[in-house]
């Protein structure tokens, strides 16, 4: 035995009962595979995974049908053999009940791998391995599932201790108990890949003194390898900054990532699905779950991603009166809309609740300043400042008093007398502040796009100043030949006027034939002399138009699909996809030419569609102005001005 | 009674000398609460405030001419934050200048589009691609919502769907207090 | 729809405020041995009152009256108004004090947890200034019975100088105003007892007693009374030690008048008073320090009333300023 | 030494301008929802209103007594404080545009703050000499100040309590300055003690 | 003037616009004024009497005062005008003249008054201006009025004492019997700020049960007019 | 008060000039008002003030009892005030047909509850107090105020009438709790007590001075 290292310690927290008997009597079992897997796309902090596969595609298991898009964001993969039976929102673990974009795999049962590369780590690049993670869909098991790809970069000091996060500090919750007893090597092993990827100087493996069987395997398997510290249980141990604090006596502030203090933390189960990433290139396909709370045989399970939780939680039978399902602890977890919804990366235990072991929270009291809930908060804040400003919607107020170093623990809501529901209030005001924040910025953007069109008008007017005159005069001829025509020049824009209104429905009614007409006989258009960014811009259109069951119209009535949008079908998106590189090409060939504008601040997409409607004013400017080659077409309409 | 006027002549003759100066030698240049306010309004440039746009309701404001209560998109937050920037009073969004709705975008129905242009010189941001006799399409994320293309257009193809709500911007509700009895206001 | 967390062990507001009206008990058995069993009668009717128009304001409100009477907030209230109010006050005044912290006090502001003012001090100095004469009438121990003690409350006849010996502190400070008085001269005089006021110093005892329970349940900390009590016996002290002719010595500020109800039953009030660990301390010093200044040279002869209100005014501010630092900013350990 | 220190307390707690003169009402309202500025209102007038009241007694002292011109008081006063708070802006626009920035918004507004030329006023009725003058007034606005920022603090935290609907706003702002009044009024015999 | 303008003006001086209950100007001599009725309605007669002459003086003028120095000239006026009343005061009513002490030099300061001057004298013609001065004043006024009777009768149980100081021979009326134990509290700042909190939330309920009203009645057609008349009655 | 006025041309001090003259002006023709004002009230006010001293002093002095032009026959009390009477107080006699009728004190207590009570003691020439009338005080409103007999309860016998007609040894007036032979209300002891001594002091200083007092010129000051 070493030494006894140092402890530090945190201020607050709580200790609940810790319910963790139950369901460590019996070994981790392997759930059966069910018929039907449902795997979200959106798995990860970032952006939802692109599709890879369609729709009555057939995969094989372990196969990459969701690629990364964007760096907080992985890919994910069929967790077994069989065919994909649609892609479209599906039910979502998540508490806002909404659906969300997932890939439905019907499966064999073959369970028929696709091939496995192991990686031969001495050999790779960092990079190289960062990238293979990411594409292994390595999550951080610990409930954040932030990408560990981005985890694992060195700070600008090196990072000198890599820290393995196996408090486990909530109720109920025995996973990682369990996977640390019966495969403390592979732990261990992926706690070595990760320190030789950070070029780590010391592994301190930190689990809460009331698991020693963990304490033990791990101790076994670490041998000098890594130091296994057990550290005072007292929820929440198992913050990733109250862990570090109390095993090295670092304080990680907000906003600063820990391994500017050259500490990184990884959950045990992270550190296990590397050593499978790495050592036999098997990607993030399953993970254990513990299902207890109102069941008659808690215990651990190895489920694939993607099963219904109803099929996981009736293996350990639950009780007739479950009325719902509660992912993660009974501190942090968050309740689910329902029991078909699926196992995620994060689902690190399934709880069943029932009116008896959950009841329904006492009814809210007016909180008193009692001050409880500071005496608890592991993160040192006013919870009832925040919670009074956050209540009377100043999030200004909130913010300054530090919302954000809220790691909504839950401690504070679990010792205040009053039964509010703090926690829930700091969540609405932090989305609140996010949503603002996105509003601004929305507006900064439509603020620049709107100087910007009126400096582009006025460069425009200028330049065409010369030409005006002549213009005018061909529009005044027109204007006078249309006045002519059956169609006056009554404009669309005074409806009160009945024969307006009878000559807009006629318009519409012609516009409408026209329309039909053109769809029917194929494009013999006049689009020859258009650029190839403009017809780039009409093909997806027009792709856009030849598939009216797209996109969000059926999952929730809501707008088109950029590529942002994660209810795009794969097709479509595929199509969308290309055609956004194309556009960004062009942009960034158009950018290297042209001088810099006030534009570059936007997103590298956007700017891209700038450079279309730019080029196609570019190509307004060039076409005469009332070009009128099939008179009928063009409605009598006043000039552009 | 002269000797009040010789006082009070003294003492006139300074300080309007001073204060008459003083106007013309110290005048105050810009203003930069204009920009404090323009920052705060939402930028959908819709004109339901009665000026041609953000920036002009802005100067409105900030030259006492305009209530703070005149701009929908920004609703009940944005009058709030001009409220605390002003140090005046919060109001009710005024009624004659519209009522707040949910986010919205423009959608052209392409079946529709008969490729007028109109929409694209209405939109204020340049959120709407095409060019003449093509159908149009409004780019989403551009989009204020502001509307102004939707008038315009003489075949009525253009509507304005309001956003649905992702998982990814789904915002945790304000919990419920339940604290009042349902129709037991007081009489 | 329910939320993290799903374990909520906490006792609930009417919990605490049990507490409290239990570590008040003693104090009040000891004060109606005292004092006679006029006192009881007061408690019965303020509690009424309170329950009344807490009931009342809420349903006005259009609040659920159930819970919020429930949480016997109202009664806490209620009884600390009538241990500040001189015993034998008629029965309207104790009304109107109570419908004061209840009404104008609490629920203007939106009722419990809102208000940045203790309704019972607030009820208290609204009173004495607006009935000094009344408010002055303190009797001394065991000098009436319980039928002519009912009788004035009931609005009987008074005969101020048969019933009402000043309070210690009123003594000392009218006192004093006569020219060649010392402290120590006239704490020879009758209302005067071993250490604080004849009778005061046991009704004291028995709110220590009860303020320690409250310590015990964890319903207080101990930042306040120890800041209140440390910085009243020493700026009382100090100044004793200087001119002991004019300033009454320490214990005699500790254990007369209201001190001991005040440290652990009314500065301690968590709704209005300060939060944070350093603002407490503050917030108690602040009071000891006030009060000792009205009382020895103020205009009232009980200064904590006006002290707690004075500091209620600054609780904003000092909770603002005294926010501990949050984790990861104290600037300790990190690289 | 002692009676110049009784005149600052008492200005400042005893007779609080606000509480007890009952003078400063509409910018103690109106400039008390935020305190930031709660606090540059405070200190410009503080600022105004200790130069106000040392002219004001200047003017009285050197060309209005002598005249037997007393009736001119209100007239001269206000004048002079009005050019008082026009040049204090100019010459702080001069040499600190920052404090500009602070302060330059609310001294336009002091010259309707009546206890800007009720302190003056006051000054002449209890007969100070122009130390006493200033220190009053100096006391008096600090007074203010202090008022108006444990108001300004008080109403950022109200800003959350549930109010009920006709309270909500200035009402409960006035019942709270109500409570604020009833408290200062425990200072009472502190400026005179024997 | 038509009678249009004049019920504009009058709605706006008397409810909508009132100094007291919505503008919150004036509040200094509302408050420390208002111990009793007849103070309180001497204090107000004198500010109308100063708004209307400074009013009318000002939209007389308004036509030769240089932009850059109108809030002096205003000043110049209002206190010219303020010392007029003043000296009027000592001369003809010298024991309520005690009683009002500063305040009616403070008329200058108030407010209300410059407000007044700034906002519609400097910009209207001199009758509508004087009127506006008259009715924000009588709205200041019947604040006044109210506050210093309810004051009044909380704290001595007693409406119009003193009144022989304005109208010799009258007297008050004592409304509580005589052992009333009265609230004095009522007659100090605490009560002043106490009972305007307490009127001007009555003036909100007052204007948002009209608003609710307003809203309930459907349209704005001649029946919505009678839905909103006969409410009172029923209601 | 702002400066942010249109511009109107670089030349500052001819705007500036002209601004002054209007101003000017305006400051002209406003004083001119307002000294017309004064002048033409000024008989009146000083009218009003006397009349209100007037009113005063009859309250403590009978009216018919003395025939000389009472507020212009006064001395003025030096910087070393005797006790009980204020610094810089004045002195009026009374007097019918020249002889000595009475004094009107302005008389001051120093010691009340809350501070400074200011008098008026009216002493008759055959050393009976004639009358007391508190002019300015600030005791405790409902408690120390029924000295002032506008705001005693009492309105049949005020308290201050107590003293009309005394002439025992003033050091006997004191509360009757103190072993003295005033009353008064409600324990309110030390305002009664306050008042009581300094009447006394004024009174027996003003007996010692003798004729003294009534001989000095008028307007004269005592030392
Ligand atoms: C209150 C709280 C409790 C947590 N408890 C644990 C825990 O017991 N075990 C764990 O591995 N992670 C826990 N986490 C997550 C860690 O903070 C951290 O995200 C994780 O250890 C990082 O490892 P990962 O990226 O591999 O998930 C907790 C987080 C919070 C906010
Ligand atoms: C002190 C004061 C109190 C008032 N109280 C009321 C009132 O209780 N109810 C009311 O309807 N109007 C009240 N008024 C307002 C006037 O009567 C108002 O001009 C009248 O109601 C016209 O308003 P309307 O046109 O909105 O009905 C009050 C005005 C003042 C100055
Ligand atoms: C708030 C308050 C104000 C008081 N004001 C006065 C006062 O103005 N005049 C007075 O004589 N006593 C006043 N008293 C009463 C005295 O403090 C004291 O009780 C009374 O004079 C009894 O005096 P004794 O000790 O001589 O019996 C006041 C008491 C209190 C509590
Ligand atoms: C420890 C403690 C002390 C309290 N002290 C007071 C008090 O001094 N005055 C009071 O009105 N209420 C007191 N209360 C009750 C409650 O907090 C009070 O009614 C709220 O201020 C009403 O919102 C106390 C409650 C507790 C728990
Ligand atoms: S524990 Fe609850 S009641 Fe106590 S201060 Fe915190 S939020 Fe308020
Ligand atoms: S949820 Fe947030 S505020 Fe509450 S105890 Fe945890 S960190 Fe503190
Ligand atoms: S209403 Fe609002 S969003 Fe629309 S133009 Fe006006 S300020 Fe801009
Ligand atoms: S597309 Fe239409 S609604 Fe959208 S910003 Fe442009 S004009 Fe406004
Ligand atoms: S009246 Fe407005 S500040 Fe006094």
């Amino acid at each position: 035995m070493r030494a006894l290292r140092k402890l530090f310690s945190f201020n607050g927290g709580v200790k609940p009962a810790p319910h963790k008997a139950a369901s460590i009597a019996e070994p981790i079992a392997i759930a059966p595979l069910p018929e039907r897997l449902m795997v979200p796309l959106w798995q990860s902090t970032g952006a939802a995974a692109l599709p890879l596969v369609q729709a009555g595609d057939r995969v094989l298991k372990g196969q990459r049908i969701g690629a990364a898009d964007g760096g907080l964001s992985v890919a994910v993969h069929a967790p077994s053999s069989g065919t994909v039976l649609e892609i479209g929102p599906q039910p979502m673990a998540h508490p806002s009940g909404l659906l969300a974009p997932a890939i439905v795999l019907a499966t064999d049962g073959e369970e028929r791998w696709t091939e496995l590369e192991p990686v031969n780590v001495g050999g790779t690049p960092p990079d190289a391995l960062r990238d293979i993670l990411r594409d292994a869909g390595i999550v951080g098991l610990g409930g954040a599932v932030f990408p560990s790809h981005q985890k694992l970069r060195p700070g600008a000091h090196g990072t000198r201790t890599l820290i393995i996060n196996g408090a486990e500090c909530e109720p109920f919750i025995t996973c990682d108990d369990m996977l640390m007893r019966e495969r403390a090597a592979g732990v261990l092993r992926g706690a070595m890949l990760m320190k030789h990827i950070l070029q780590a100087r010391e592994i301190l493996i930190g689990i809460e003194d009331n698991k020693p069987e963990a304490l033990a395997a791990m101790r076994a398997a670490a041998g000098s390898e890594a130091e296994v510290v057990a550290v005072p249980t007292r929820y929440p141990a198992g913050g990733a900054k109250q862990l570090i604090r109390v095993l090295t006596g670092i304080e990680v502030p907000h906003g600063r990532r820990s391994t500017d203090y050259g500490v990184q933390c990884f959950n045990v189960g992270t550190a296990f699905a590397i050593h499978q990433a790495l050592d036999h290139g098997q990607p993030l396909i399953s993970r254990l779950v513990t299902v207890a709370g109102n069941v008659a045989r808690p215990r651990n399970y190895e489920v694939l991603i993607g099963t219904a939780m109803r099929e996981v939680v009736a293996l350990a039978g639950p009780r007739p009166d479950t009325n719902r399902y509660i992912m993660g602890g009974p501190m942090m977890g968050l309740p689910m809309p329902g029991f078909d919804v699926p196992v995620v990366k994060a689902t690190n235990a399934i709880l069943a609740g029932s009116p008896t072991l959950f009841p329904p929270a006492p009814p809210e009291q007016p909180c008193i300043r009692c001050g409880d809930c500071a005496r608890a908060c592991p993160a040192d804040l006013q919870p009832l400042e925040l919670y009074w400003f956050s209540r009377a919607r100043n999030f200004g107020k909130a913010q300054e008093y530090h919302l954000f170093d809220c790691i909504e623990c839950g401690c504070c809501a679990y010792v205040c007398p009053a039964h509010i529901p703090l926690v829930d209030y700091y969540r609405y005001a932090k989305s609140e502040v996010w949503a603002r924040e996105r509003e601004k910025e929305a507006a900064d953007a439509a603020r620049q796009r709107f100087e910007f069109r009126n400096f582009r008008q006025e460069r425009e007017d200028s330049e065409k100043a010369a030409k005006l005159a002549a213009r005018n005069a061909a529009a005044a001829a027109a204007a006078r030949a249309a006045a002519d025509s059956p169609a006056p020049s009554a404009t669309a824009a005074e409806p009160a006027e009945p024969a307006a209104e009878g000559q807009k429905k006629a318009l519409i009614a012609a516009a409408l034939a026209r329309a039909q007409a053109q769809q029917a006989a194929a494009p013999p258009r006049n689009t020859d002399d258009l650029s190839a960014e403009t017809q780039a811009e009409i093909a997806a259109i027009e792709a856009r138009r030849q598939e009216p069951a797209t996109t969000a119209n059926i999952a929730g009535g809501d707008a088109t699909g950029t590529s942002a949008t994660p209810t795009a079908m794969p097709a479509a998106a595929d199509k969308k996809k290309a055609l956004i590189a194309a556009a960004l090409a062009r942009a960034q060939a158009q950018q290297a030419a042209a001088p810099p504008r006030n534009t570059d601040k936007l997103s590298a997409e956007t700017q891209a569609e700038i450079a279309a409607i730019e080029a196609r004013r570019q190509q307004a400017a060039r076409l005469p102005p009332e070009p009128a080659p099939e008179p009928p077409r063009e409605p009598p309409l006043e000039p552009p001005k | 009674m002269l000797s009040a006027l010789l006082v009070m002549t003294g003492i006139a003759l300074a300080i309007g000398a001073a204060l008459g100066y003083a106007a013309v030698r110290f005048r105050v240049e810009g203003d930069p609460l204009v920009e404090k306010i323009d920052a705060i309004l939402p930028q959908t440039q819709c004109g339901q405030c009665g000026y041609p746009g953000c920036k002009p309701y802005a100067q409105a404001i900030a030259g006492g001419e305009a209530e703070i209560n005149q701009c929908p998109p920004g609703g009940e937050e944005g009058i709030r934050k001009l409220a605390d920037l002003l140090g005046r009073e919060v109001k009710p969004l005024s009624e004659e200048h519209g009522v707040e709705k949910p986010k919205a975008v423009a959608v052209i129905d392409e079946q529709t589009c008969i490729g007028c242009t109109l929409c694209i010189q209405a939109c204020p941001v340049d959120a709407i691609v095409g060019a003449a006799k093509q159908m149009h399409t409004v780019v989403e994320k551009l989009c204020t919502g502001c509307e102004l293309c939707v008038a315009p257009c003489p075949v009525d193809c253009i509507s304005m769907v309001t956003q649905a709500e992702t998982v990814q911007t789904w915002k945790w509700r304000y919990p419920v207090v339940p604290l009042r009895v349902e129709g037991k206001r007081a009489a | 729809m329910m939320h993290s967390p799903f374990l909520r062990p906490a006792p609930g507001v009417r919990g605490v405020m049990l507490t409290v009206l239990l570590a008040l008990l003693p104090g009040i058995a000891v004060y109606a041995w005292q004092f006679g069993a006029g006192i009881l009668v007061n408690l019965l009717l303020a509690s009424c009152t309170a329950v009344a128009a807490e009931a009342a304001m809420l349903r006005l409100r259009g609040r659920a009256v159930g819970l919020a009477v429930g949480d016997l907030s109202a009664l806490v209230t209620a009884w600390l108004v009538a241990l500040s109010l001189p015993p034998l006050v008629p029965w309207w005044l104790t009304v109107l004090a109570v419908l004061i912290a209840i009404v104008a006090a609490k629920h203007l502001y939106g009722g419990l947890g809102q208000n940045p003012f203790n309704p019972a001090m607030a009820a208290y100095c609204a009173m004495i200034v607006a009935y000094p004469a009344l408010m002055s009438q303190w009797p001394a121990p065991g000098q009436l019975d319980f039928g002519a003690q009912l009788d004035l409350i009931l609005g009987g006849p008074r005969n101020i100088d048969a019933i009402s010996s000043a309070t210690v502190l009123d003594a000392l400070r009218t006192g004093l105003r006569t020219p060649g008085a010392t402290v120590d001269a006239l704490r020879q005089t009758s209302p005067f007892g071993a250490v604080g006021g004849s009778g005061w110093e046991w009704v004291g005892a028995a709110y220590l007693l009860g303020g320690f329970l409250l310590l015990a349940r964890r319903v207080i900390t101990w930042h306040m009374p120890l800041a209140f009590l440390l910085t009243l016996a020493l700026v009382s002290g100090v100044a004793w030690l200087i001119h002991p002719a004019q300033f009454a010595p320490p214990w005699f500020h500790l254990a007369s008048g209201g001190t001991l109800l005040a440290a652990f039953f009314i500065i301690t009030d968590p709704v209005s008073g300060a939060t944070t660990p350093r603002g407490k301390l503050i917030f108690g010093a602040g009071i000891a320090l006030v009060a000792w200044l009205i009382r020895s040279f103020g205009a009232y002869p009980e200064g904590i009333a006006f002290a707690v209100l004075l500091m209620n005014i600054c609780v904003p501010l000092i909770d603002m300023k005294t926010q501990p630092p949050v984790f990861g900013h104290r600037g300790g350990e990190s690289p | 030494m002692s009676h110049y220190l009784f005149i600052v307390i008492g200005a400042v707690l005893v007779n609080n301008v606000v509480f007890v003169r009952i003078l400063g009402l509409c910018p103690f309202m109106g400039v008390s929802k935020k305190l930031e500025t709660a606090v540059g209102m405070g200190l410009a007038t503080t600022f105004v209103l200790t130069l106000g009241a040392g002219s004001s007694y200047l003017i009285d002292h050197y060309l209005l007594q002598p005249n037997d011109l007393a009736y001119l008081r209100t007239l001269s006063f206000i004048v002079v404080i009005a050019a008082i708070v026009q040049l204090t802006e100019l010459v702080i626009q001069k040499s600190s545009p920052l404090l500009h920035q602070v302060l330059g918004i609310y001294l336009p507004l002091i010259t309707t703050n009546c206890a800007v030329l009720g302190i003056p006023l006051l000054n002449v009725g209890m007969g100070h000499d122009l130390l006493e003058s200033l220190l009053f007034g100096f006391g008096s606005s600090a007074g203010f100040t202090l008022a108006l920022i444990l108001f300004a603090g008080l109403r950022e935290r109200l800003e959350g309590a549930d109010v009920p609907g006709p309270f909500k706003g200035t009402a409960i702002a006035m019942i709270t300055a109500a409570f604020m009044s009833l408290a200062f009024m425990g200072f009472a015999g502190l400026d005179h003690f024997h | 003037m038509t009678r249009q303008e004049f019920r504009e003006l009058a709605h706006n001086g008397l409810w909508k616009q009132n100094p007291g209950l919505a503008q919150l100007l004036g509040l200094c001599p509302l408050l420390a004024i208002s111990t009793n009725m007849v103070n309180a309605v001497s204090l107000g007669l004198a500010t109308i009497l100063v708004m209307a002459l400074s009013n009318l003086a000002v939209a007389c003028l308004r036509n030769f005062i240089p932009y850059e120095i109108r809030i002096p000239v205003f000043i110049l006026i209002i206190a010219a005008l303020v010392t007029v009343v003043d000296l009027a005061f000592n001369a003809y009513f010298h024991s309520l003249y005690l009683v009002l002490g500063i305040f009616i030099p403070l008329i200058v300061t108030n407010c209300i008054v410059l407000a007044r001057v700034e906002a519609y004298a400097a910009k209207n013609p001199a009758l509508t201006s004087t009127v506006d001065a008259i009715m924000m004043g009588t709205g200041l006024l019947g604040v006044l009025a109210v506050l210093g009777g309810l004051r009044e009768l909380a704290a001595s149980g007693t409406l119009l004492a003193g009144i022989e100081m304005v109208l010799p021979g009258a007297s008050g009326l004592q409304v509580f019997g005589d052992d009333y134990p009265g609230f004095l509290l009522a007659a100090l700042p605490p009560g002043a700020f106490f009972t305007l909190g307490c009127l001007i939330a009555a003036y909100n309920a007052i204007n948002q049960r009209r608003a609710a009203r307003r809203l309930q009645a459907p349209a704005p057609s001649a029946d919505g007019q009678q839905a909103g008349a006969s409410a009172p009655l029923t209601s | 008060m702002n400066a942010e006025l249109p511009g109107k041309g670089p030349n500052a001090a001819r705007t500036a000039l002209r601004t002054a003259a209007i101003m000017l002006l305006f400051t002209l023709v406003f004083t001119a008002v307002m000294a017309y004002t004064y002048h033409a009230t000024r008989p009146a006010i000083e009218a009003s003030r006397e009349q209100e001293q007037m009113r005063l002093v009859d309250e403590v002095l009978p009216p018919g009892s003395y025939d000389n032009a009472l507020l212009e026959d006064y001395v003025v009390v030096g910087s070393r005030p005797p006790p009980g009477v204020d610094k810089g107080a004045r002195i009026w006699r009374a007097r019918r047909a020249g002889e000595p009728v009475a004094l009107v004190i302005e008389a001051l207590a120093p010691d009340g509850y809350a501070g400074r009570i200011a008098l008026l003691v009216a002493l008759g020439a055959d050393g009976r107090v004639s009358g007391v009338r508190v002019t300015a005080h600030r005791e405790t409103p409902g408690l120390g105020d029924y000295i002032d007999p506008r705001k005693d309860r009492d309105k049949h016998s005020p308290w201050i009438a107590q003293f009309a007609g005394r002439s025992d040894e003033p050091a006997s007036w004191l509360p009757t709790k103190d072993g003295g032979t005033l009353a008064y209300r409600s324990g309110a002891t030390i305002s009664a007590r306050a008042v009581g001594q300094a009447v006394g002091r004024a009174a027996g200083w003003a007996r010692a001075q003798g004729r003294q007092l009534y001989d000095a010129p008028a307007g004269s000051r005592l030392p």
